[in-house]
This record gives C-alpha cells, structure tokens and sequence, in this order.
C-alpha cells in the first residue's frame, strides 16, 4: 500500500475529490494548510507598512491507497487540479507498511 | 385618569425599552460565547426564540396578567388588555406623562429577557421545540404572575400584607427578574440532568470577545432596565444609572480580586460575569441606596458570586453558564442588603431590621413560586415533549444536528460540497458500508450531477471558472 | 413658522438618529457574516462606503432634492438647503418642536441605509470603486427623488394625485428604503451577473454569531426607524415602537415555522432573516395597524420572505444575500397589507378597498421608478467602469486582492513576514519558476534583511528575543 | 440655584451618558481585533478594568477634582463632592434642568474612556496590575485636574487667563480627553518599550471584523460624546450631531483616499481608523462650526491621520495601536482648525487670528501638562510596580500566560484536559523530562483519574458516553 | 522506527490520549482534518437549499515509536477509539528513516 | 527523494523558513498542529475550575527533498529551531518513493 500526500489550491479541492470519487476511491484525509513556495505570496498593508505574507493557503489531501491504483490516482489528482499557474501544487507518494480500520478492526488492503 | 403627555419621560421610556430589548440578544452574544463552537447557534436562538414568543404572549395575555385588575393578589384579570388594548391613562406610568403602550412595551422587554436568562443552566443539550412551549408557558404561569405580585399590587407589593412591615422594594426587578430565573434555572438543571463529559472536559467558551461583547451589551442596555424603572428622566433615573455603573463596576473589580487571590490570574470571563453579577444585584436597590452604598453592595455581589459559581461542582449540578451563581445568588444579595444599605430604611442607616426582614420574607417568597411553579411545567414537558437530545446529536454537536448549521467557517468555502437530494449524496449520508470497487466509475454519482447551470441564461454569465486545462470534463 | 423648541420630542429624534444610523455598520456585520470568510471585508466596508459618501452628499444637495420646495412633484429644489443651511421652523418636524437639524440628520440616516441596503445582492465580486460612485449617485438621484415623492410632498404623498382615492401610508419607508433598495438590488444582480460557483458552491456564511449581531442591531436600531418616524415621543411613537416589536418577533417565529416544515430544522440564519422581514414589513404600517394587526402583518411576511428567498435559485440571479426576497417582497407585503390592516381605513376593518387600491399604486410606481433608474445608473457605470473585479480576484477573494487585509487571523503571527520592497519578496511576489540551486545562500536575500532594527536606540530597547544557542546569527 | 426639571434635556443627558459608557467597550472591541489572536483578551481587559476602576476613582474624587471649586485655576476641591454626594442644583447642567447625578454620570464616562484610550499604546506587553494602578492615579493626577481647567472654570477655560484673548474652544473634549491621551500613549510608549519582533512580524490584527464592530460603536457612543456636550437637546445638540456624522464620514474617505494613492488598497483598517480620527477632529470643534465646515475638518483630518500613523515607523516608538498618530494628531488638527472653520471667530470667517492663537495655546498647554504628569506616573510606577511582562511571557502570549485563557477555541472541546491539581498533570506541566518507559502504566496518572463522577447521584445522570465496545476500561 | 498515524473522531481523541499516556508514550502531534470516506456527510440548509457537507471533522494523530511498541500502540488507539460506527476512522504505518529531537539534537529512539 | 517532518515552536517558523530559503530550499508546507510532549501544557481557570491543557501550539513542518540536501536540511532546522528549552520539537524523515509537481506533471527531484 501507499499514501499519496497532495498539495493543491483550495478551490481545486472540490473538484479533486469529486474526481476520486469517480474513479471509485471513497476515502481521504483532508487538512488546510499554507504552503511556501515558487509562487509568491500576496502583499498585505498596514498602517501603510507593507508586508509580503509568503505563506498561500492551499490544501494537503492524504490518501493510503493499494499499490495498483496509485498511477492512475497520482495522475487523477494532477491533472484535476492543473490550472497552469505556479502554485498548483505538489503530490508525493511514501509507503505505508499496514493499515487499520478503527471501525472493525480489519488491516490491509481490506481496511481502505 | 386623565392624561398628560410628557415627551421628556415618553422619550426616556422609548430609549429604555429599546435599551432592555437589546438585552435579550446580547445576553445571546454572553451565553453563545460561552459555549463551544458546535453549539453556539443553539445557544443564542434560545435567546432569539425567547424573543419571538415572549413578545407574542407578553401582547395577547402577559401584560393583563401582571397588570390587569387584582385578582387574589396573585395575579390580573387577563382579558383586561388583550393585544395590549388600553388607554394612556390606564398604565403605571401614567403619572409621569407615559403613554400606555410605551410602558407596555417596557414591560415586555422585562419578560423576554428574564425567560431567556433561563436558557443558559440547559445550554447544549435540550431540544429546541421543548424550550419554545417552556418559554410561552413560564411567561404566562411564572414571570406575569410574580411581576404582578410585586409591582402589579400583589401580594409582594406595597399593597400586600408585608408591606405592614416595611414596604418591599424592588425597584427594577431583583425577585421578579432575577431571583425568579436563577430558580427556574436551578430546576431546569436539575430535571434536565447534565451535559456529557460534565466535570471532565473544560467546556471553555469558544469565544471571549463574544461573551465581552454580551456583557458590554448588558450592561448598556441595564441602564433602560434600571434607569428606566424610575418611570421617568429625573434625579431617580439619575441615581439608578450611577449606582448601576459603579455597582458594576466594583462587582468587576471585587470578581477580579477574589479570582487574583484564589487563581492567581484574572480572566476575562471572570471580568464579563462580574459585570453581570453587580448588574443583577444593583437592580432592586438602584433607586434606595447611594453611589457610596453601591460600591459596598456592588463589590460584595462581585466576591460572593464569583464563589457561588463554583458550588454547581460541589454540589453536582450542570447550571452550565451559571444562572444560579449569578442571577438567583445575585438578585439575593442585592435583594437582601438592601435592608443594609438602603438610606431611609436600612440597618445600617438607622432603620431597624424591618426593611432587612421585608426583603428576605419577599425573596423567599419568590424563590419558592418560582421553583414550584417552573418545577410543574418542566416536569409536565418532560413527560409530553422530553428536554434531551440524542446522546449522539449532544455528542456531535446541536448545531449541526438540529439546525443544520455550522456557526464559524473560517476556512471559507473549503471542501466539496454538492446539492442535496442527489442519489450519490442521499446514499453517502446514510452511508454505505459496501467499498466501492476501483476504476468504476460511480453511476449513482454521475446522476447526481447539477442541471448544467443556467447554459442558456441569456445575460452575461460568469459561472465557469478561469480556462483550465484539466480534462475532467466536469464544468464547475 | 414661529420654532418653539421641545426638548423631549428633541432628545428622541437625536437618540433615533444615532439608532438608525447604527443599522448601516449593523448591515455590514450582517451582510458581513453572510459571506465566506474571503470577502467579508469588502462586505463590510461597502456599507461603510455608503455610510460616508451618503453622509456628505446628503449634506449637499440630497436632503435639498428630498425636502426643499416641490418641482414636479419628483424633487425638491436641490440648492435650497445647500450643505444643510436651514432655519429651525423650515423641516418637517417643526410643529414638534424638533430643530431643522435634528430633522436633516434624521432624515440623512435613512437614505445612507436604504442605499447600503442594496450591496447585499452583489457582494464578493463588485470593484469598491465602481458601488462608491453608484452608491453617491443613486442617492442623489434614486432615493431623494423617492423620498420627495413619499415624504417631501411629491406625487406619491398625501399631496399627490392619488390622495382623491384615500391618501397612501408609508410610514417609516416601505416603499422609499425598501421596495427601492429591493428593486435596485435586483437591477444591480441582474446587470452585474453571478458569482462563480454559484448554486455548486453553498457559499455558507462563514460567521452566524456575526450575522446575529447584525440583526440584533438592525432590531434596536429599527426603533429609531420606526417610532423616530413619529417625529415626536408620543403614543404613536410607542404603537409604532411595539407594532415594530410584535411583528418582527411574529416573522421570526414564521419564517421558523416555514423551515421546520419545509426543511425539518429551523436555522439561525432564519431567525435573523426572519428579524429583518419582519422589520420590513412593518416599515410602512407601524403607525396605522394594531399590535394584533401587527402580529398578523409579520406572520405573513416572515411565512413569504421565507418562501420568496427560494425564487433567485428558480429564476436564476444571484441576489446574492437576498435583498429582493427580503426587502422588495417585504416591503410589498408591508405596503400592502396595510390596506387589508390599517385601523383606521384597511378593508378589513370596514374601510373598503380604496386604501389598498392606493397602496398597490405607490408600490407599483415605487417599483417602475426605483427600477428604470437604478437601471440607467448601474449601465452606465458598466460602461463607464465596470462592475466586476476579475475571476481570478473573485476566486481568490477580494478582500487580499482588492483590499490587501484578511478579516480572519486566529493563528496569531503564524508564518514569515518580512516588510515588503527588499528585492527576495518582490522576486518571490511575482514568482521566479527558476530553481534556486541547493546549498547557495541566496544573496538577494542577505539584502533583504531589515536594518538592524534600533540597536542604537537609547531607551531600553526590548526587540531582541530571548537568548537562544540557535547558530543563525539572524537576530530577529 | 432654583433647580427645575427638564425631562427632556435629562432623557437626552441619561442617553448621552449611556451611549458614551458604551465607548469604553466599543474601544475593547477596536483595540482587541487590532491585536494578535493570542493577546485580544488582555487588550480588552485594559479597557474594561479602566471601565471598573475609572468609575470608582470618579466617584470617589474624580468629579470633585474636575468640578468642585477651583483652586489655583489647576484642580477642584477634592472633597466637595466626595461619593457624587451633591444637590441637583450644583451642576454645570443645572440651567439646562438636567439632576446633579445625571452630570455627575455624564461626566464618569469621559474620563473612563479617556484613560482606556491610552491602553492602544502600550498593548500586549504590559502587566495587569500596573496598568490599573496607572488608570486609577492617572484619573485622579491628569485627567480630572485637566478637565477642571478646561470645562470647571480653570486656567485653560473661559474663565482663564487666554479668555482676554479670545474664549478657548473645546466643545466635548479635545483637549482634555484626546490630545490628553494621546500625548500619555506617546509617553508610555516610550518609557515601556517596543514589543518583541516590532516591525519584523506585521502584527497583523486578528480580527477585522471586530475592529469595525468597535468603531461602529465608537461612532454610535459618540453622538452622546459630541450632542450630549451640548448639555440639552436643543440646536446645538443636532448641529453638534450632524458634524460628528458629516466631519466622521468625510475623515473616512480622506483616509481611504490617502490609502488609494498611497498604497493602491483601501484597507478596512483604514476605514476604521478613519471614522476615529474624524471622530477625534470633530469633538473639540462640533457646536462651533458649520457642516460644510465639518467635512473640510473631517477631510483634513482623515488625511493628516492616516499620514501620521506610519511616523512611529520613522521616529521609532511602538504606539502600538497608533494612539498618537490618532488621537493626539487628531485632536490637534480639530484644535486647531477651529482657529479657522469657526463660524463666529474663525480666521477663514472673519474672525482674525485671536482664537487661532488660543486654540494654539490651549493645544500645547494640553500637551505640556499630560507629558510632565504622565511621565512622573509612569516612571514611578516603572520603579515600583514594572511595566513589562516577560519576554517569554510575551512571545507565548499575555493571555495565556497572565490570563490563563485563550481567546478564540473554534475547534470546541478538541484535546485532551483533565482537572488540575492532580499529580499527572502536575508533573506535566513542570515539565518531566525523563522518558518513561514503553508498556509501563504510570501510576501516577492512574492516581490523577477524577473521582467517579457522581455516579451516586440520584437524578437521571447522562453523563456517560453512548455504548461503545472499547476495552478501555475508562469511563468519561 | 515508525511513524503511526491515526484519523479518529475528535471526540475520541482525548481518551486516545490518555490510553497512549498510561502505555508511557509520551509525545504526539495532534492535526484538526476533515474527512471523507463512507460516513456521509450531514445535510445544512442555506436559504431552503439543501447541501451535504461531505468533510467530517476528524482528528489526526501522529506518533514517532520504536519498531517494538508499534503493534501494541496501534492496538490501543483501535481499542480506544472505537465506538462501532461507520466513521471511526484509520490508521497507517510508514517507516521512519531518523529522529531527531531538536532541543537536543539526540538521533533515533533516544529522540523519540 | 526524502520527506522531512519537522515539529517547531510557532515563534521559530519565521528563523526556520528563512533559513531554508538561504539554503536553498524553496518550498515546503506548514500545519498549525497542537503538540503533546515532555513539555506539560498551560494550565487554563474556568469559574474557579482548573484545568491543564495539554496541547500546545506548534508548527509542522513538510518539505520533500533530494536525498543528498536531507543531512544538512535536518541540520539546519534543528539549529534554527532550537532555544534549549524543553519542547523544542522533533524532525524526522521518511523516504518517499515518487513526486509530481501539479502544474508540469515534472516526477522526481525535477518537481520538487
Ligand atoms: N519541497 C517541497 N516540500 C513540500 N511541499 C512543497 C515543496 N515545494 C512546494 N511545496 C508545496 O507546493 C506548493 C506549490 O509549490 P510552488 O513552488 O509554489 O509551485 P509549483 O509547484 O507550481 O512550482 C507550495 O505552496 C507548497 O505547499
Ligand atoms: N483511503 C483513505 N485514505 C486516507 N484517509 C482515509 C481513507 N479512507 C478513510 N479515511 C479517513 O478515515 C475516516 C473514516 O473513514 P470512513 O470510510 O468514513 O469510515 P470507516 O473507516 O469506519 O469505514 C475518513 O473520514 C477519513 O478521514
Ligand atoms: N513520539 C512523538 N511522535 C510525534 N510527535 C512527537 C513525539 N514526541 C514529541 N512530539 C512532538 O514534539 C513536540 C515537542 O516534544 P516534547 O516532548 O514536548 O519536547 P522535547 O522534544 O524538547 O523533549 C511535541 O509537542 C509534539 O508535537
């Protein structure tokens, strides 16, 4: 199993999860986050003092997934929230050695 | 009685019942505050709802109740103003050049807000229908009947059998506001049992600023509750509003140290109740005691209050945001010393023990009316509608559960969302426990998409979102 | 006119001044908590634009257009009281012993609300520049003219022609503030166009407690409104002052019942549209129906309003946070029913249909005249300077784009800043897609470092953070 | 003096006093979302501990200081009026029929809101207990010695040496209670210090919302400030009320004009502080000048503001929340202008430069008198008392760690808590550094565990949690 | 060493907690998420239009723990957290490269 | 390619983000996160109620990297966030078989 870990743009994610959806994956983990990067931030003033905020909220999805499907997964994610614009994003996968459903207690593959 | 309008006086009662309406929704600011996020709504629509049925019940039979003709000394004759039909001459306030339906409507800002005072002792966990017939039948059974004993000319009035003692007084509303919610707060609790987790977690306000924001708000609106009691704009009123201010004040002051020396820090909340507890207990003794006398009363409320809302944990019971320690334990505190500190009849001003004694028989009095009578309707409702929600519906959260609503959303338009009534969406929440199988695409979803919005709308529509180049062939 | 001064009817038109001035910042915290957390900012500071253009252009010529001396039965002679020059005797409040200046002020209050009124059906996607120009001019030429006719004298008044029929009530505003204000708000959604993501997106208010707040004060700001509207402190301050009470708390409770049995659970965004439906409707009535009359008018008006909020997502416009369902169809029910309610002459109250008759022609022309004017206005600044704000701006939110502030901030200091103009956060604001090599020290951004913040300073400077055995050597 | 009763000129002064007491809260509410999330309930303290101790000083000296007689033209008997005790002859608004304890009152409010204001310069850094003994020696030794030479016939009064000159003009207090607090937040400011990371991190304010909320309150407050100081309600009441709204709503354009240019945004932040500063202008010119002339004031003064809040930057000292760049500025500029826009005496009509050279004079008397007084204060009180909090107290933030609270908890109840006192917790939170050992129950803990809840309880305890199959074995 | 990471419900959390805490593990991190998975979302009503809110808030826990402790901790928060409902949530095992405690600088499992 | 997790006190995020960017390093993710640890929480008072509140503010931390920059990223967080004091944080690092950058669909050290 794997857990793909993807950063988009929070007006993205709606559209992301509606995508899993479709293509049969019922389940993730979705946190807020703010993200550093390429793209800048915007520029915020007070009391005529700018200051560029650097941080841009984006959203981080989390899902444990079996091997096979992470391809198509990996490629579902990036190509629903590609607008173009630096800042899209990031997706990153990492193994998962064991899972478990809280609710029964099933492990593995099952418990997705 | 013939009547003479005095635009002065008329001006000063619209303000003030104006300033005691407000009350009502700031004591929802105070309460929603105070409570966690999930059940913020909740809390301040018993507030609202408090409102909406007291106004409707105040007009159609409140008011003849509490100041219809005698009847027993219990309570008026309560066809006398039905829908608040009366003539200028006919209400108390007729004397100071107060037409009749402005001190009504003074009179009902009274009612709304001591039912909605009550709310807070059952705070997260009752149903919300139960509340509106509690709301519509304590204001008929308990609030009217006890406003008519002591200012309607019953029994606890100047015109009952105490007043051969010493003339009771309360001059805006320690036993028929606040004595009277603090005990039907206290039974409620009581029959209404506790909330989950009562004791193990904090259960700490969601939002400071906004219980700051409802005590400044009552606090404001207190002065057309005391002020406005003097029933016109003169040197009375005068003394009411200073003594309400630096009452208060000193209850702040006096709640801050007691937390200083007992918790080491002084909090916010601490500050917020110790506004309300000197507003509490200042108002039956507003208008009989001097600025000096307030500071003494104001800051001894302070101090016993912030101890009493401590004894719910001693003795077991979840008054949830403290109606007990501060309404029922500082509407007695200001009742009572005023057979101290009232300057023609007080102890301490020369006067003997009989206004001391006048006022603990009439606080009794009120407390045991008032817990007989809330503890009838509140077990009668019990029986035929039940107080609890679910465990489960507590648990999660009443907002969400019975009103559908999230009261905070900060992250703004965050997740996927879609019309309800959908197939997909239908079967989601119900939920299905069969895992869906990969690379199919769910028909039931497909089915649940919107109607393309609106495609043909002739005026310029903006709904498609920036070009993307993403393939999923699904217009947002 | 000989002006003997009336201190008591005075001070009640000053305090309802200042309430209904409240009602517009009151609006920016309901409109405010209505929409995402995103654009509340703007929200909010379209009423506060309004409240300050509207100010000083009432001071100008709009009070002038609305009172001074009748041409055409449309306006007043707009340099007549030029920057409010005027004597004591010469305003409508004269006869109350009320000063010219009282009255003017008054007065000003209304057309500064009625036009902040309409931002609620183009929030989060209008240019700030564009509504302050819209707002300056529509007052001048929507709302005095309006408020001429109704108030000033003009064709819809008691001096107008349709006076021969019986002569139209419109007490406090229904057809000058709200059938106006709903009717352009309609104009405006219709010709600005929808949000993106509309009718996918819920687009849930992202703070009730605010929204809450908003009504509560809209509520005790609307006693201005309406008993101020007596011009005096009378009684039929204080019918309108209760009338104004039962029948928001009526509409309340009905907009509740609507959702209980259409939607299962009755909400707190209900409630506080129910408050303002309520408020609406008994806008024009509050000096003409009974307390009873009142409680039916709100009944109906909170059932209706709960109904009519439904039509834009039927007739697809994006009246974003209901002005039309709210305010237009609230003030046609208030000015209706008036002539099945009033008193004195509602039909069913034995006076026939004439005073409904009159009162569906002031609405209907209230409605063609708001609509054919705000029509012109609105296209013309299209034209002249756009109403939309990009798509891009608009899904990011308008308040960092157009604003530069978030509303929200609860993480407190959480991120890097760093002031603005050093070469690394231009580099990084326009957003360099080079790859910066690992292992080398960026040097623009070495350069980028603030000036040693006051180490020379002489006073006991505590900028330097605690001693920390970090190896930066970046002092912070 | 023969006192007879005005009801209304005492219904507007009872209101007056109302709407400016509600001030000091509306300023917690401004000031408080200017502020980092974690420091919003300290600032809101600051003011309403000068709400508790403000009222008590007054009561108990402040007005005889300010109002008994004169002596040496610096300060009032301090014992004249010891406890408010006083004839409702005695006051300066006994002309105008208004009772001794309605000014008495009227004037509490001032200087409550006056030593809050300075609370804005020193924010988030400093320690409670030192902040209320400044605001209560502050009253006594700056404020009430002040006011009684400007308004209780002292040296900067009519009846002053400047009178030969022309008659000082300040109408509702710029002197007294603007460039007064100003000039003591510039003092403090200095002699507290910068907070750690000033001008590194933005500290942004945390909830704009709530500053608006604040400044909408402090604009509705002020019409009792501005019309109340009129003392009646009459003509100069409704002019002092349409400057405040036209000088208030021109000062908020001029600022969002300067931020246009300036900074290409118009911020809400700036709109607020806008209000504030046209607010500020107008108080000292509102009954003298025209309101043409109060929206050149406005202008002038929403301009010159919003420029001087960026010199703390420049000249570097951390007025926090920019009480100089406001209020001192700001009641400068309105001093000083009257000097010109004074429609009797006013050099731009005719009136030559004697009052511009008074108003001058006054101006920086004002300031002289509050930095000597106000530096004496402070340093004593450095000495004694200490001003600052840790710095690790500050970097973690003041409420916490002095109030032992946290505003906003939007995540309701998420975490684990337990009652302290218990060994567990306890040794938690001194922080035990050894590592406890893998599959080792601490005992300690096991000891920490609540007493069973009341599981004796009689009544029908839901405290327990739904059924659920865990093996904990832990009751919540 | 591993990395457990639990999505449980928040009610839960502090029970969770306090079950780790008796076990002796001592640290966490605690993230507030939003899921979607089989347990639908609830229904609010905006203006008599209906939505289903599909995220849930959900609590994320993640533990750093020695090889050895991994089995026994992730029994106890299944344990701890279940309540038998649909919604109970997951937990994952990701292996953990290194450790470090930042105060001490201390590697692998001293770190932990 | 490796994931570096890093668990920070709030008041170091600004050092830490500054320090990577002179690094070199121009992108991660952050999540406002409550920490439980060694370093025992606040103590909070509720109508003269005490309670200890465990959880304490931190920030996490994410940055995906060449395996070859992890040693002295790890190096450098740990130096920059550290005052000594006793819930400094932890960082720790897993290995992560595959990134995307969203807007190019670039894989492997090239997304980062
Ligand atoms: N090395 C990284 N580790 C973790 N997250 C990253 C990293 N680089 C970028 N991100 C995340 O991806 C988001 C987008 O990255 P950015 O560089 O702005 O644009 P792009 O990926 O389009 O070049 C960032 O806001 C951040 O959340
Ligand atoms: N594949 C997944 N990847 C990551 N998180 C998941 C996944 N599936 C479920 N979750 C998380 O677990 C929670 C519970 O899952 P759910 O399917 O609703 O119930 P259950 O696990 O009881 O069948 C979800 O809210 C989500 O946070
Ligand atoms: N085993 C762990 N797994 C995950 N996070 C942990 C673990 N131990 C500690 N943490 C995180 O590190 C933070 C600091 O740990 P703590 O034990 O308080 O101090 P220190 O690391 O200085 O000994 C905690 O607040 C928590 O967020």
């Amino acid at each position: 199993m794997k857990l793909v870990t993807a950063i988009v743009q929070p007006h993205a994610l709606s559209d992301v999860a509606d995508a899993l959806r479709e293509y049969g994956i019922a389940g993730m983990t979705v946190t807020q986050v703010a993200g550093y990067g390429r793209q800048g931030g915007h520029t915020e003033v007070y009391r005529g003092a700018e200051y560029s905020i650097d941080q841009i909220p984006k959203s981080r999805i989390e899902i444990v997934l079996p091997d096979e499907s992470v391809a198509e997964a990996v490629d579902l994610i990036v190509r629903t929230a590609r607008s173009g614009r630096i800042g899209d994003g990031k997706v990153w996968v990492t193994d998962v050695v064991d899972v478990v459903r809280v609710r029964t207690g099933e492990r593995g593959a099952d418990a997705i | 009685m013939a009547f003479t309008l005095d635009t002065g006086a008329t001006a000063w009662l619209l303000v003030s019942a104006s300033l005691v309406l407000l009350m009502t929704p700031a004591l929802a600011f105070f309460y929603g505050g105070m409570v966690r996020a999930r059940t913020v709504l909740n809390m301040m629509l018993m507030s609202f709802a408090a409102l909406g049925v007291g106004a409707i019940v105040w007009t159609l039979v409140g008011y003849s109740i509490a100041f219809g003709d005698d009847i027993a000394g219990l309570f008026g004759n309560p066809f006398q103003f039905l829908g608040l039909h009366g003539e200028d001459g006919q209400s108390l306030l007729a004397e100071s050049g107060v037409p009749f339906l402005v001190a009504a409507g003074f009179q009902m800002t009274f009612a709304i807000i001591t039912v909605a005072l009550i709310s807070g002792a059952i705070a997260d966990r009752v149903r919300f229908g139960t509340w509106i017939a509690f709301s519509a039948i304590w204001i008929v059974l308990c609030y009217a009947p006890m406003a008519h004993m002591v200012w309607g000319g019953g029994l606890l009035s100047a015109d009952g059998p105490f007043a051969a003692i010493a003339e009771p007084i309360d001059f805006a509303g320690g036993t028929v506001v606040h004595i009277n919610a603090g005990t039907a707060g206290l039974v409620l609790a009581l029959i209404v049992g506790k909330r989950l987790g009562w004791r193990k977690d904090p259960m700490k306000p969601h939002s400071l600023p906004l219980v700051m924001l409802g005590a400044a708000l009552l606090w404001f609106g207190w002065f057309g509750f005391n002020a406005g009691s003097a029933g016109t704009a003169d040197s009375t009123a005068g003394l009411a509003w200073v003594n309400t201010t630096v009452a208060t004040a000193a209850a702040m002051l006096g709640w801050m140290i007691t937390e200083k020396i007992r918790d080491k820090n002084v909090t916010s909340l601490g500050a917020a109740s110790g506004v309300v507890a000197g507003l509490v207990a200042i108002t039956p003794a507003a208008g009989s005691v001097s600025p000096i006398g307030s500071i003494v009363l104001g800051a001894i409320a302070g101090i016993v209050c912030a101890l009493a809302v401590g004894l719910k944990y001693r003795l077991g019971f979840d008054d949830s945001l403290d109606v007990v320690g501060v309404h029922l334990v500082g509407g007695l505190v200001g009742t009572v010393l005023i057979g101290f500190l009232a300057t023609d009849s007080g102890l301490l001003y020369g006067g003997g023990v009989r206004q001391l004694l006048v006022q603990i028989v009439i606080a009794v009095a009120a407390v045991i009316f008032s817990a007989v009578v809330t503890t009838i309707i509140a077990l009668l409702l019990k029986a035929l509608m039940g107080w609890r929600v679910s465990e489960e519906d507590e648990l999660t959260g009443i907002d969400v559960t019975h009103h559908a609503e999230t009261g905070w959303d900060l992250m703004g338009g965050f997740g996927s969302r879609r019309a309800a009534g959908s197939p997909q969406s239908t079967g989601a929440s119900t939920g299905s426990a069969g895992s869906a199988p990969y690379g199919e695409t769910m028909s039931a979803h497909a089915a649940a998409q919107d109607p393309p919005t609106d495609s043909s709308s002739p005026e310029d529509d903006r709904e498609s979102r920036p070009a993307q180049p993403a393939t999923t062939g699904e217009p947002r």
